[in-house]
């Protein structure tokens, strides 16, 4: 039975209460939002308990056959089956956690409920919840599918909530001759769209080419498909490995959501256009479903074709944290800096996958041990980046909801009438430009450390980004909190308890993180084990 | 067996913990009671008789010219107080549309609970200091019973990052040896001194708490340096410090810029500060990651090992390498101890509040780039001599290079500022030069004295600007505005001026066993150029510092030949300062005149080393040489100065075109800051410029370009679409037409 | 050539003509009283293939009540001081039209006389027949195959084609009344 | 040589030209109406003459043709009363039945 699963529950709990919330009457609304977002949570902490229980604390890959059935939670049924000619085809209801996803779920899970808080007295609220918890339900199901079509399924399901966030909630500023919102909206849309033609293409691809009857994960590993023979592209007569073919086509969807270089324009005109909770999630776990992918999938699925790939992605991954950067520095609002500041640091991750991927087929166990390492910072870094970004958002929120604008400019000194908020928005930015004992320094620092084994001169070069970040945000903070006080801003309130709830539960686990990561990197390691199948021993000593 | 050692570890959790009790406990309390308690009302009131500018806002603001009212009563009660009984520069003030309390907040009373702080951060941080110095004595032998520390230093406590192999190297661990242990001494007893001072100098300072809570983070931090016995935590350390240091820095988070003194606003200092080091540290993390990309490691001890991860073997053959890799970690260095390139952010830094400056910006935290040469001075040494001949090159070059621009600064603390700087060239030259038998020791040495009448120098400083503030009731750092200081309050001019004798190198004070012990060992290193460098700078110290002194607190026409008082040129009349604050100074001159009497230092930190031979420098001719160069700038500045006048001076250097160029030059600190500023708002701005515009135009143009062709072509094509039916059915109809063609041919084709 | 090829020509000849009046004609009256002519010619055709039911329906249905509705909805459209009432396309689009129709029309000449689908055996046959012979009288027949209850019968069409006439009467009341 | 269905056929095929040449060319509504007729009549005729020649068992004898042929007139009758009544209702509207100016149908 398909609702005796815990796992259907996470996608179920969200969707009913969305559903709920939408019937419901309007002050009901919001307290059935906050409780079927917080079941959800209490559910995916739950499950994650439970493993960590029966365990003791060995989390599992679900795309491991030898796994510990105890380690991870899956759920396998038959969903779709048929034959058309000598076309069989078969979709599974197939969702599984590991320690790669069940870090992810629950990080959506608690941004959710977040942002359900922080969006309590928005107009049209009743749908806002609705479309809040549709979306979380759509990327809990991309984070848990292990199945390619049904992935796939969800990834394309995430997008309808998302653009009605912004296209209904988002801000009026004119675009290109229409509202940003709708600008915006659509730009997200149709990037993403961009993207999913290709994955389509890349995952039926791997079914046909695989014969293995299957789009299951965990089958089509054990089935890769072949590296130096390959496919004639029609038309332009090219000869290129089928793993190298199908890896690209499903690495442009994934391209498009981290944000990867030529393909990032959509990031800093959606941040903007959105509403703050929904620029909360689309940084915290939207951006997180494409880095995600690249580890599950790619490095899975593709990992010669992501080898032979890694020069040029390692190229893109230093014109990301440093170009991203760059940009930064000139930005005149502030949502746009953070929007930008993420491409920066989405970078990183995709600089530690780039490592990773040299490791894998190595015969070197020092490159192996450093590519491992690096893919244990990138990880760390989407969890990172999750909740620092979202934190960021969260303060700049919380100023465009009392000021109306987001222009760094015309602030000044707001910190002398907005104490508790400074505090935490300083916190926010020194968490992003990697203090130590924060988030983010754990995952940066171990990136760069270790992908500078595999490839020295990208990581030299993308070091720099270290006086770039410093510069941006605190120039934004020194130009919005401190400095002459601008007697404009004389009646703004601080924040309230509310609006605090959010910004401090995400401070207490960026510092926990920060001091100790272990409780984290414990959970994550052994699904990159199992990824990086390569012993990795020791390092050092 | 080392029991009384393993604790030391206290040391550290002691100032992590008044800062957590501060900042969420007694700073929460102070603020909720200064919102909500009765001291709002009073506190409005107090405003409101205090500066009629505030009363008159209140009114605008009463009738109506503010939506918002319900704010009205926050904003008598704001946070960090508003209040300020004077500020300069009225003129400038108009141009602003900022309230004019911005400058430097200060309370009417200090609530009990910032009081309480207070005492958390000075109680807590006695514990430590005071264990700090028994563990120092236990490790000297000084102690019956407790064994000294052994030659590798004992760990206190680690943990990794993961439980997985693949984490080893990721391990926070903390390390306690010798060296350690005098670095902690002169952090913690100096962290002492300077809360308690702070009391009385912070006395009416509305962020009371939140300096306390700084203050301790910022002893965590050091510590955490300190303690670090791997890559991975001294760069926590120090970026932590750079934390605190900005925070400190930006103290006073919105006073304003002062042109006309060449004052940038604390806020943009503290932003120059953090991102200055962010640029050494990225030097700094490239070595570290060449280093870690080798041998797999960042645990100094490894590093410095003999085994397969130690830089000997792991390094063998290519150790230009590993020179490169060191020069890049002194990088590092370069931007904490503000060395040459990256110099300008500390003289800036002298903006956040004074017992700041003493602890962070001349005794400790830029001291640091020091320690942590000192720390890795066997890699240094394992790496070809180029890496300690960059040390001791920076070392030199910035010694005279800040000791010249320390001729003509005006502003009181920044020519300390100047001096810290110069002063931490030296140790560099002492490092750089000593050579693997001396150790870091000859360096470490100077660096031990320098922060006790450094810190010593500053505080005074703090001293005569607090009483100038009260006198003149505004912020007071010119030394032209001062003068004869001396009579008004003889005990900060009696320390003044034995810091000022000790860091001039004045026979028998601390400062000049250190300093002359460094000038010999340049010479006996066979760097003549060096020397002489090293020499001069001394001459020059001498001047800059008795300038000063005699600008402050001497004066033509003073007792003892002006050396003791003067005329004051300033208003009001000055008062010596509260015993909170003289007690620190005197405990600090005890340390400034015995520090250096610690003759066993070099042995302490290296076995193997030398005791520091005094007869050897008592009877070296070169020793008396620096002397007498010293001697001989304190005799120039007592000429120029007490004798001559510094208006006549300044006339004459105005007069002679060669003398103008140079002071010019000087006093612009030779333009660096100004090529600084114009890279940034030119070079580097510019290129973010051009990639935004890059990514505007050309990335999002394709796209937004694509859009619109797709567009365009659309509303090309919905010409077709005429809306009028018979178009259609004639299209309809040829349609079929012609596929009706295309079938009949194709079948008779067939 | 037989009387009845002879009555072919003749009314095959009235009806294409009168078709061609009804086109062209640029007074939209003519071309009206055209039509009836073409209805009428065509109930001949009609009567020579023995549908005697249909040519009778036809002269009720088309050559009475169609267009008497033409005539009503002529005068009720009609616009003051306009001469040419029944007005032509541009040449251009003319010249298309010409085009496509004659395609059209040439087509299906194509296909029933010299295509290959002509020429196919069973095809052949139909087409190059001679009249065979069929009750002279079919409206029994076709009366029985519309109504009667049988499983071979019409019964249901017919009933739903009397619902499409109800619905078009309503129809045609409520958009062709007059708003108040 | 006797009537064959071809006569029938090529009169229908004629007459259906000549309603499609006049619903392409007419702008006035109520003669495209009138073309349109025509072309229901080509049909018609086509329609029946099938239905008489038709002797290929085993659908030989058989009205079919002449049942559609009363449907297609029933439903044109229909179609006329409809068409006639939007005429007039446009007609009050923008006092006008020249198609060409009645364009409503795009974008």
């Amino acid at each position: 039975m398909i609702f005796a699963y815990d796992l259907t529950w996470i996608l179920l709990l969200p969707t009913l209460g969305g559903v709920l919330a939408m019937v419901a009457p309007v002050r009901l609304s919001r307290w059935l939002a906050l409780a079927f977002s917080a079941a959800t949570l209490v559910l995916s902490l739950w499950i994650f308990l439970r493993i960590a229980v029966a365990t003791g604390y060995h989390f599992g890959s679900v795309t491991d056959p030898k796994a510990d059935p105890a380690s991870i939670d899956v759920v396998q049924l038959p969903w779709i089956q048929f034959q058309l000619g000598s076309v069989a085809f078969r979709i599974d209801y197939y969702l599984g956690v590991d320690g790669l996803s069940l870090p992810l779920v629950i990080l959506n899970a608690l941004l959710t409920v977040l942002a359900v808080i922080g969006g309590w007295e928005k107009p049209r609220v009743k749908e806002y919840m609705a479309l809040l918890l549709l979306l979380e339900a759509g990327v809990m199901g991309v984070f848990m599918a292990l199945d390619l079509l049904l992935f796939f399924l969800f990834w394309e399901v995430e997008l309808a909530p998302m653009f009605l966030l912004i296209g209904i909630w988002g801000s009026e500023t004119e675009k290109h001759g229409m509202p940003g919102r709708i600008y915006s909206a659509w730009k997200f849309l149709l990037y993403t769209f961009f993207g999913s033609i290709f994955m389509l293409a890349g995952i039926l691809l791997v079914y046909f080419q695989a014969g293995q009857n299957t789009a299951s994960l965990p089958v089509l590993m054990q089935h890769l498909l072949p590296a130096s023979t390959g496919v004639t592209l029609p038309l332009l007569g090219v000869t290129m490995g089928s793993q190298l073919l199908a890896f690209l086509l499903v690495f442009v969807a994934f391209a498009v959501k981290i944000p990867m270089f030529p393909l990032h324009t959509w990031l800093p005109d959606a941040h903007t256009d959105a509403p703050t909770e929904v620029s909360v999630i689309l940084a915290g776990v939207l951006l997180k479903m494409g880095a995600y992918g690249l580890i599950r999938i790619c490095l899975g699925l593709f990992p010669d074709g992501l080898q032979q790939f890694a020069p040029l992605l390692v190229v893109l991954a230093v014109i990301n944290i440093l170009y991203g950067a760059a940009i930064c520095l000139v930005q005149k609002d502030m949502k746009r800096l953070v929007a930008y500041s993420s491409v920066s640091h989405m970078g990183v991750i995709l600089l530690g996958v780039a490592a990773a991927a040299m490791a894998i087929h190595t015969s070197n166990p020092d490159v192996a041990r450093f590519g491992t390492a690096a893919l244990m910072g990138a990880t760390v870094q989407m969890i990172s980046h999750g909740l620092i970004t979202s934190l960021l958002f969260f303060c700049v929120g919380v100023i465009y909801d009392r000021a109306h604008t987001r222009e760094i400019e015309i602030f000044g000194g707001v910190a002398k009438r907005m104490p508790l908020w400074a505090t935490l928005f300083t916190f926010a930015g020194l968490a992003s430009l990697g203090l130590p004992g924060l988030a983010g320094f754990v995952a940066e620092y171990m990136v760069f450390t270790s992908s500078y084994r595999i490839w020295p001169v990208p990581t030299a070069i993308a070091v720099f980004t270290m006086i770039l970040t410093a510069a941006y945000l605190l120039w934004m903070l020194k130009r919005v909190l401190f400095g002459p006080f601008n007697l404009r801003w004389n009646w703004l309130p601080d924040a309230s308890w509310r609006e605090a709830i959010p910004l401090v539960t995400l401070a207490a686990f960026i510092v926990l993180v920060g001091v100790y990561p272990g409780f984290l990197l414990d959970v994550i390691v052994p699904a990159l084990h199992h990824l990086l199948p390569v012993a990795t021993t020791a390092l050092g000593r | 067996m080392y029991g009384l050692y393993e604790y030391a570890w206290l040391i550290l959790a002691a100032p992590l913990a008044s800062f957590v009790v501060i900042v969420f406990g007694t700073r929460m309390a102070d603020l909720w009671s200064r919102h909500h308690g009765q001291t709002a009302q009073d506190y409005a009131a107090y405003l409101r008789e205090a500066d009629p500018a505030f009363a008159a806002w209140e009114a605008t603001r009463g009738a109506g010219g503010h939506a918002e009212q319900q704010h009205a009563a926050q904003a008598a009660g704001p946070a960090e107080g508003t209040a300020h009984v004077g500020h300069g520069g009225e003129a400038e003030h108009q141009e602003h549309h900022g309230d004019p309390y911005d400058d430097d907040p200060t309370v009417p009373y200090l609530t009990p609970w910032a009081k309480l702080s207070g005492y958390v951060g000075i109680v807590l941080m006695l514990f430590a200091c005071l264990y700090s110095w028994l563990l120092l004595f236990a490790s000297l032998g000084l102690l019956p019973g407790t064994p000294r520390l052994p030659e590798g230093g004992i760990t206190l406590f680690s943990y990794t990052w993961g439980s997985d192999a693949a984490f080893q190297p990721y391990t926070i661990a903390f390390h306690l040896d010798n060296l350690a242990l005098a670095m902690t001494v002169v952090v913690t007893t100096v962290s002492l001194l300077v809360q308690f001072y702070s009391q009385g100098y912070m006395a009416s300072s509305a962020g009371y708490a939140r300096f306390f809570a700084y203050l301790s983070l910022f002893a965590f931090s050091m510590l955490t340096i300190v303690f670090a016995a791997n890559f991975l935590v001294i760069f926590v350390g120090w970026e932590l410090v750079g934390l605190s240091s900005y925070l400190l820095i930006g103290f006073w988070i919105n006073k304003r810029a002062k042109p006309a003194e060449e004052r940038p606003a604390p806020a943009s200092a503290a932003l120059q500060a953090f991102v200055m080091n962010r640029i050494g540290d990225v030097g700094f993390i490239l070595g570290i990651m060449i280093l870690f990309a080798t041998t797999g490691t960042f645990d100094f001890a490894t590093l410095a090992g003999s085994g397969p991860h130690g830089v000997a073997q792991a390094f063998a053959g290519n150790q230009a390498l590993l020179t490169l890799a060191m020069i890049l970690v002194f990088c590092g260095a370069i931007g904490k101890s503000a060395q040459v390139p990256l110099h300008t952010w500390l003289p800036s830094a002298m903006e956040g509040p004074t017992p700041v400056s003493a602890l962070i910006h001349a005794a400790t935290m830029v001291a640091a780039g020091v320690y942590m040469v000192a720390r890795t001075f066997a890699l240094f040494s394992a790496a070809g001599p180029q890496a300690f001949g960059v040390v001791a090159w920076i070392g030199g070059i910035t010694a005279i290079f800040a000791a010249t621009i320390g001729l003509t600064q005006t502003d009181f603390k920044r020519v300390l500022a100047f001096s810290t700087i110069s002063q931490l060239g030296y140790m560099f030259v002492g490092l750089g030069v000593a050579g693997t038998e001396i150790g870091p020791g000859a360096g470490m040495f100077h660096l031990f004295t320098h922060a006790f009448f450094k810190a010593l120098l500053f505080l005074g400083a703090g001293s005569v600007l607090h009483a100038l503030h009260h006198a003149m009731h505004r912020e007071v750092q010119d030394m032209r505005l001062m003068g004869g200081l001396a009579r008004f309050m003889p005990i900060t001019a009696a320390t003044w001026l034995i810091a000022g004798l000790s860091i001039s190198g004045f026979p028998f004070l601390s400062g000049f066993y250190s300093k002359e012990t460094l000038i010999s060992l340049a010479f006996e290193h066979g760097d003549y150029a060096l020397w002489a460098i090293t020499l001069v700078t001394a001459g020059l110290t001498a001047f800059y510092m008795f300038r000063a002194f005699f600008l402050a607190f001497g004066g033509k026409g003073g007792a003892l030949g002006g050396i003791w008082g003067g005329p004051y040129r300033g208003e009001g009349t000055p008062h010596e300062s509260p015993v909170t604050m003289t007690l620190p100074l005197v405990i600090l001159a005890v340390f400034s005149i015995f520090a250096g009497y610690w003759v066993g230092f070099f042995q302490y930190l290296d076995p193997h080393a030398p005791l520091l031979d005094l007869g050897k420098l008592f009877s070296d001719g070169l020793t008396w040489l620096g002397v007498a160069l010293s001697l001989l700038g304190i005799a120039w500045a007592y000429v120029l100065y007490c004798a001559v006048g510094w208006e006549r001076v300044h006339k004459v250097v105005e007069a002679n075109a060669v003398l103008r160029f140079f002071h010019r030059l000087l006093l612009h600190r030779y333009y660096v800051d100004t090529l600084y500023d114009w890279i940034v708002r030119y070079v580097v701005l510019g290129l973010c410029h051009v990639a935004a515009a890059f990514d505007r135009f050309v990335v999002d143009g394709v796209v937004n370009g694509v859009a619109s062709l797709v567009m365009e072509l659309g509303s090309g094509l919905r010409r077709a679409e005429t809306g009028k039916v018979q178009a259609y059915m004639t299209v309809f109809f040829g349609g079929i037409a012609v596929f009706a063609v295309v079938v009949f041919v194709l079948a008779t084709l067939r | 050539m037989d009387l009845a090829s002879l009555i072919f020509w003749i009314i095959a000849v009235v009806l294409v003509a009168a078709a061609l009046v009804v086109v062209g004609q640029r007074n939209i009256v003519h071309s009206a009283l055209a039509l009836v002519v073409v209805f009428a010619m065509a109930s001949g055709i009609f009567l020579l293939l023995n549908a005697e039911f249909i040519a009778i329906v036809q002269i009720l249905i088309y050559a009475g009540a169609v267009t008497i509705l033409i005539l009503f909805a002529l005068m009720l459209t009609r616009i003051a001081g306009q001469r040419v009432t029944n007005p032509n396309a541009r040449p251009l689009a003319m010249a298309v039209a010409l085009v496509v129709s004659a395609l059209v029309g040439l087509g299906i000449i194509f296909a029933a006389t010299v295509s290959q689908f002509a020429q196919s055996a069973p095809a052949a046959q139909l087409l190059q027949g001679t009249v065979c012979s069929l009750p002279s009288n079919n409206v029994i027949a076709i009366g029985q195959l519309l109504y009667s209850p049988s499983c071979y019968s019409y019964v249901l069409p017919f009933e739903i084609a009397t619902v499409v006439l109800l619905v078009a009467i309503v129809g045609a009341i409520v958009i062709s009344r007059e708003e108040e | 040589m006797g009537l064959t269905l071809t006569h029938f056929v090529v009169l229908g095929a004629v007459l259906f030209c000549i309603g499609l040449y006049g619903a392409l060319t007419k702008r006035n509504a109520i003669a495209i109406l009138m073309s349109i007729e025509i072309m229901l009549n080509a049909v018609n005729i086509t329609l029946i003459a099938f239905s008489f020649f038709n002797h290929v068992k085993p659908y030989s004898n058989l009205l079919t043709g002449q049942i559609f042929a009363i449907f297609i007139i029933t439903v044109a009758a229909a179609e006329a009363a409809l068409a006639l009544a939007m005429i007039i209702a446009i007609y009050r509207k923008r006092q006008t039945v020249d198609v060409g100016e009645i364009d409503m149908l795009k974008w």
